[in-house]
């Protein structure tokens, strides 16, 4: 075949950022926020999700709890986002997001009732502005557009504060078209948004190399002119630096971004889920090794700032929280079945009156 | 004051919204400098601004999904899709969120979008350019479905809707939106979401229909007087949730019943009005409701369309079957 | 031979087909190694390869769209929704293409393409898992949809299916999937696409349902028996193109009908059955026709689903209804 | 803000290809198909494809034909792509598309058919195999998508000859969800298609940078790990060229490409649309400098293979190949009302016997 001569007409680069290393020693200076205070902090939060996916686990196990996702080996991306936002901030989760719930100030037992099968706990008593956990893959990033849409209309014409819209997905969910429709409106309406990926390589049983040819997940940004990096999602330190970046240039009207954290699910997808139908034990093995919160307190021994005794003080308080939690999910009332009219309509409509009546009577009187 | 058309009726209400809330943003495919491809946005970015009256890249998901993040921090979107033949991207985002925020969160969040698209057949167009579809979105629990069928109605119902706090679908009939003129006044006075409107008062029979099918069923009630029988003609306009009382009550006059729609008939809203009737007029009922309607068949390109679109022929036919009943 | 399950019978139902037919793929979100999270196509990729037993990527509007450009291409594509909950992104290309495709081109292509998808509410599940939506796909013109709800009914409706050469739903109820064991020999013998199943001889009244509903309504059939009750329960299976005639044979008996389903009431398949009712037999009614449905509310998390999925006491209050009219 | 170090992970580079510029000129050695006699017939095609959408227009105005998309200034396009398949190849076509249907030897009577409300004209009598026209945005490109699986299914396992499926789309098309999940599948899949992107700077009033914020589309390949280049779109040389080696490639097993073609819609978007209201004057009379017939005809002159005696011939006998359709389409016979129903499924349901008996009763006496 006649090889032309073609014309360069762009390119692009992918980059990757780390600052420790599987082993828990850094790689590079650590940025300013990284003082002993806030990584001692960044480890309880990874520590709580990692006790909070545990003791739902085993609720579920015991027949008290629906299907649930854990975050195992994942909760340096959770925390490491949660922790990057301003209250302010509207953040859209997905379903796997333990670290960046707690973080954002959600109740462990307002997380537990959703997936104990109560809407009240998407109530988010402390974080009112975000959106509730979504299921459907990828359309939760479609939403967080809308919102840097209507963050930076307000910002610009309601004189309220820069704000900025942020989102988690899977790496399954860039396969679908909510994710590009997504994210080529933020490059094309250089909206206030960051989009962070937690590519744990697996969805479900789909291998990332089923789900896409691309050797990165950050490089998808390219098809829509949005910057884009990787960094290593078990390096916590990492991922609140890249995020805090992105969500500063986001706030200063500098555009969006998108940010692939690579990382491992070492759980199962759900409880509902057995992952040794498809998943090489060795591959297992290997990613235990770099799981994110070993690494950090590695490094945090290292410095001297972190001790069994500190691990054991630890480890008894946030046992104490968890069994409140569990306390208070287990005595929560239960809600009238007539709710799943309350807040269908603002008002109820008179067409529905009949069958809002029908089911109170069904309830007093079964 | 001049009269205006349908779909003026849908430009003003939409200005006087833009005007009176600055929350309102209206955004679509070609709804800036060209007004949108029937004009209802005519001038509407010259006078608002690029930010409220914006042109969005080529995606309906994307459409339907920005609208609830909009709505859901504030906003009040009006989001238009060119034809309802390309809606269905949409309907995950309209079923599974915007219908769903409100509860999902107990109350925490809402979704006050409307979303807009013209429907129905009968203007030569090409290919998906005809879709009536409304039942499958009159079957999605939260949703209001709404269908203006004059200039009035169109600027009332539209002012309603966006001033709703629920999410509204709110179906344009592009057949009729030139087809009369009407003086409507920029009063800012919406009309209710819960009301059927009765178009003609008659206590023969009972006529329903919405829409651009309107025109063809209201030339038969005419026709119907010319034979002294007395028609009574109702648009539901809100077609979820439907008003079935003014239905009911025009069966108490009546007894008899004739359905219209260009959707297919099978799973119909002719078939949710005629269960309804049944459930609550069964004794009332001298004949079968007749459900005059477009064939369960694919909507066909142009040289076919009029033969599948309900006619004066067809209504009257159903008409007929009522009254005549039982032979 | 043992007797399987209704999942199974559908898994046997795949294996037969890849094994008869060379054209036949099956593809869908962890279909392959994992066997489909209802293990619906266990073994399938370890007996007849990853070439015909495909993962795909996480995206529904492309499960349904290649699939009308397999099947256009002389495959027989049998695609999988991993919930109904999540079939929407795909609507556009079975309302818009695979059902149109034969249509549009006069005859020269055709579509033969099997959507399954896991339905219904009752196991507990998390939102948009537990969905009945099939009433928006009912209304689609050309498209056909089938509902199983018996092990050997889901292996020959399923072979039908795959065989049929126009574009089938398949809805699977997932609540009943290993409800109840059948012995369903291999045999490769079908069913028809266009009969009820009369599941109960009766002439007192009309049960109608489908899917996991039928568990319910034919334990209160049972219980109806034990009061002298003579319920006929009719299982339509296949729900468009829907065997109206069984249903009217029926009624020529009872004059009193009850239709059950999961899916919201509103729009849902119980009024185009009650409406062909109306039309049908009007003089054979002695009754209105009871709906037993889902609220036309949002399906609720878990905690309410038992209170919203029609249970048998809603359903004999519906039978109580049509017995005792007019009170 | 700190500037971490960061690790260069992936790079990516898009190129141009041109042999004709604007004003004819080769600007670089001609590809091996480049005859005399081969580039005459494209000219050729690309003259009656610019007939046809004269004629089409005309007919629309005088109330003959319905709404109708014309390619003008984008002959090279769709000639340039048809001409570059194999006849057993599958083409995938969306709507502005002239060019392509004539050298796949659809009809023009039955492009008119189709654009004057007639399915029969989708009947494509000797392209049997290639998709009917395509008017909900994108879509075709999943259909094409599976198409290509199903003969690299057919090749490897049924023993069929090794086929490729290509289809094309406008640029506003590459912002739809379809064209991302259907390029990410055939990367992923390996599958054997071209997508070629008619990039004519607008989607009706929407010019292409409020479509997307990418300095190029063929860029977007890069989210799919697709090859992908740029051709000069009004450069039939160059898209003939690219496209040839693009197909190659794909029956060769080496994988799937997209292909940019820039040029520019000299018409409005249908005759139902005006474009004077949203295209600035100045942008057109700019563009019609560059278009594919003079350019090519430019070429040719130079080189002696063109004349104004040629292009008389030419115009004469294109126009009677025009007229000779317009009569056919005029002189077709009427579709019976009921073919709304023949072709709805293999075999008329019972259920649906009565709705046709009474369509047919209407037509037979209204
Ligand atoms: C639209 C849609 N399709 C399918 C599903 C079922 N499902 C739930 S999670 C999942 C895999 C998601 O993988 P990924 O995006 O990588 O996120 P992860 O679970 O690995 O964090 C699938 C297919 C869904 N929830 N939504
Ligand atoms: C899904 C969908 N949405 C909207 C339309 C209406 N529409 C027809 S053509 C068009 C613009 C397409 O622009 P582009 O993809 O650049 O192709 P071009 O017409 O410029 O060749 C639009 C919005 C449609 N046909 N399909
Ligand atoms: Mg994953
Ligand atoms: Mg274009």
């Amino acid at each position: 075949m006649h090889k032309p001569k073609m014309q360069l007409v762009a390119s692009f680069d992918i980059a990757r950022l780390q600052y420790l290393d599987a082993r828990g020693q850094a790689t590079q200076p650590l940025p300013g926020f990284a003082t002993p205070d806030t990584l001692q902090a960044l480890y309880r939060q990874m520590a709580l999700a990692r006790l909070v996916d545990d003791r739902a686990v085993k609720l579920q196990r015991t027949g008290q709890l629906g299907t649930y996702p854990s975050t195992l080996g994942q909760e340096a991306i959770g925390v490491g986002v949660g922790g990057a936002l301003r209250t302010e901030d509207v953040y859209c989760p997905y379903y796997r997001e333990t670290g960046a719930l707690l973080e954002r100030g959600v109740e462990i037992e307002e997380i537990l009732a959703i997936w104990g099968g109560d809407e009240r706990g998407q109530g988010f008593r402390h974080a009112p502005r975000d959106l509730p956990l979504c299921v459907p893959i990828a359309t939760q990033l479609l939403h967080a557009a809308g919102i840097a849409f209507a963050l930076k209309y307000r910002h610009q014409r309601l004189d309220e504060p820069a704000r900025v819209a942020v989102s988690c997905a899977g790496e399954g969910a860039t396969s679908k078209g909510d994710f590009y429709e997504a994210l080529n409106l933020l490059g094309v309406w250089q909206l206030p948004a960051v989009f962070v990926i937690n590519n744990n390589q697996w969805a479900i049983s789909v291998p990332r190399h089923r789900q896409t040819a691309t050797p990165t997940i950050a490089q998808k940004a390219v098809a829509a002119g949005v910057s884009a990096l990787q960094v290593d999602g078990n390096d916590v330190i990492a991922v609140r630096s890249a995020v805090a970046d992105a969500v500063a240039r986001a706030r200063g009207g500098e555009g969006p971004t998108l940010i692939e954290a690579t990382s491992y699910r070492l759980c199962d997808h759900t409880t509902a889920d057995d992952a040794r139908r498809y998943r090489p034990e060795q591959e297992l093995h290997e990613a235990e090794q770099s799981e994110p919160l070993v690494r950090l307190g590695t490094y945090l021994r290292g410095t001297g700032d972190w001790s069994d005794e500190l691990e054991g003080e630890l480890q008894r308080e946030l046992a104490e929280v968890c069994e409140r939690a569990l306390r208070n999910y287990a005595e929560r009332p239960r809600e009238s079945a007539t709710a799943m009219f309350d807040h269908l309509y603002a008002e109820l409509p008179e067409a529905l009156i009949e069958q809002y009546e029908e089911l109170r009577n069904e309830e007093v009187a079964p | 004051m001049t009269a205006i058309t349908l779909v003026e009726g849908v430009t003003q209400a939409l200005a006087h919204e833009l005007r009176r809330d600055p929350r309102v943003v209206v955004f679509g495919q070609d709804v800036g400098a060209n007004g949108g491809v029937f004009r209802a946005t005519e001038g509407l970015q010259k006078t608002f601004g690029e930010e409220r009256v914006r042109d969005t890249p080529l995606a309906e998901t994307m459409i339907a999904g920005i609208a609830v993040g909009m709505a859901v921090q504030g906003l009040r979107p009006v989001a238009e899709f060119q034809f309802m033949g390309f809606i269905y991207p949409g309907l995950d985002h309209i079923l599974s969120h915007a219908t769903r925020l409100r509860n999902r969160t107990r109350g925490r969040l809402s979704c006050p979008v409307v979303y807009r698209a013209p429907y129905g057949g009968g203007i030569h167009a090409p290919e998906h350019h005809s879709e009536s579809t409304e039942a499958i979105f009159a079957h999605v629990p939260g949703l209001r479905v709404v269908v203006p069928s004059s200039p009035a109605r169109a600027y009332g119902l539209l002012l309603a809707s966006i001033r709703d706090p629920d999410p509204v679908l709110f179906l344009e009939p592009k057949r009729i939106y030139r087809a009369a003129r009407q003086e409507v006044p920029d009063s800012g006075e919406p009309l209710p979401l819960d009301r059927a409107f009765v178009l003609r008062e008659g206590s023969d029979i009972t006529l329903i229909a919405w829409g651009a099918a309107l025109r063809e069923t209201l030339e038969v009630a005419e026709e119907l007087a010319g034979e002294g029988v007395k028609a009574e003609v109702i648009d539901p306009a809100t077609l979820k949730p439907l008003d079935i009382h003014t239905i009911i009550d025009s069966l108490e006059k009546t007894g008899r019943c004739v359905v219209v729609h260009e959707a297919a008939r099978f799973g119909g809203l002719g078939a949710e009005i005629a269960a309804q009737i049944g459930e609550y007029a069964f004794d009332l009922l001298k004949a079968p409701v007749q459900r005059v309607t477009g064939y369960d068949t694919v909507m066909p390109y142009y040289q076919l369309e009029n033969q599948y679109l309900p006619d004066q022929s067809r209504i009257l036919r159903g008409v007929r079957a009522a009254l005549e009943y039982p032979r």
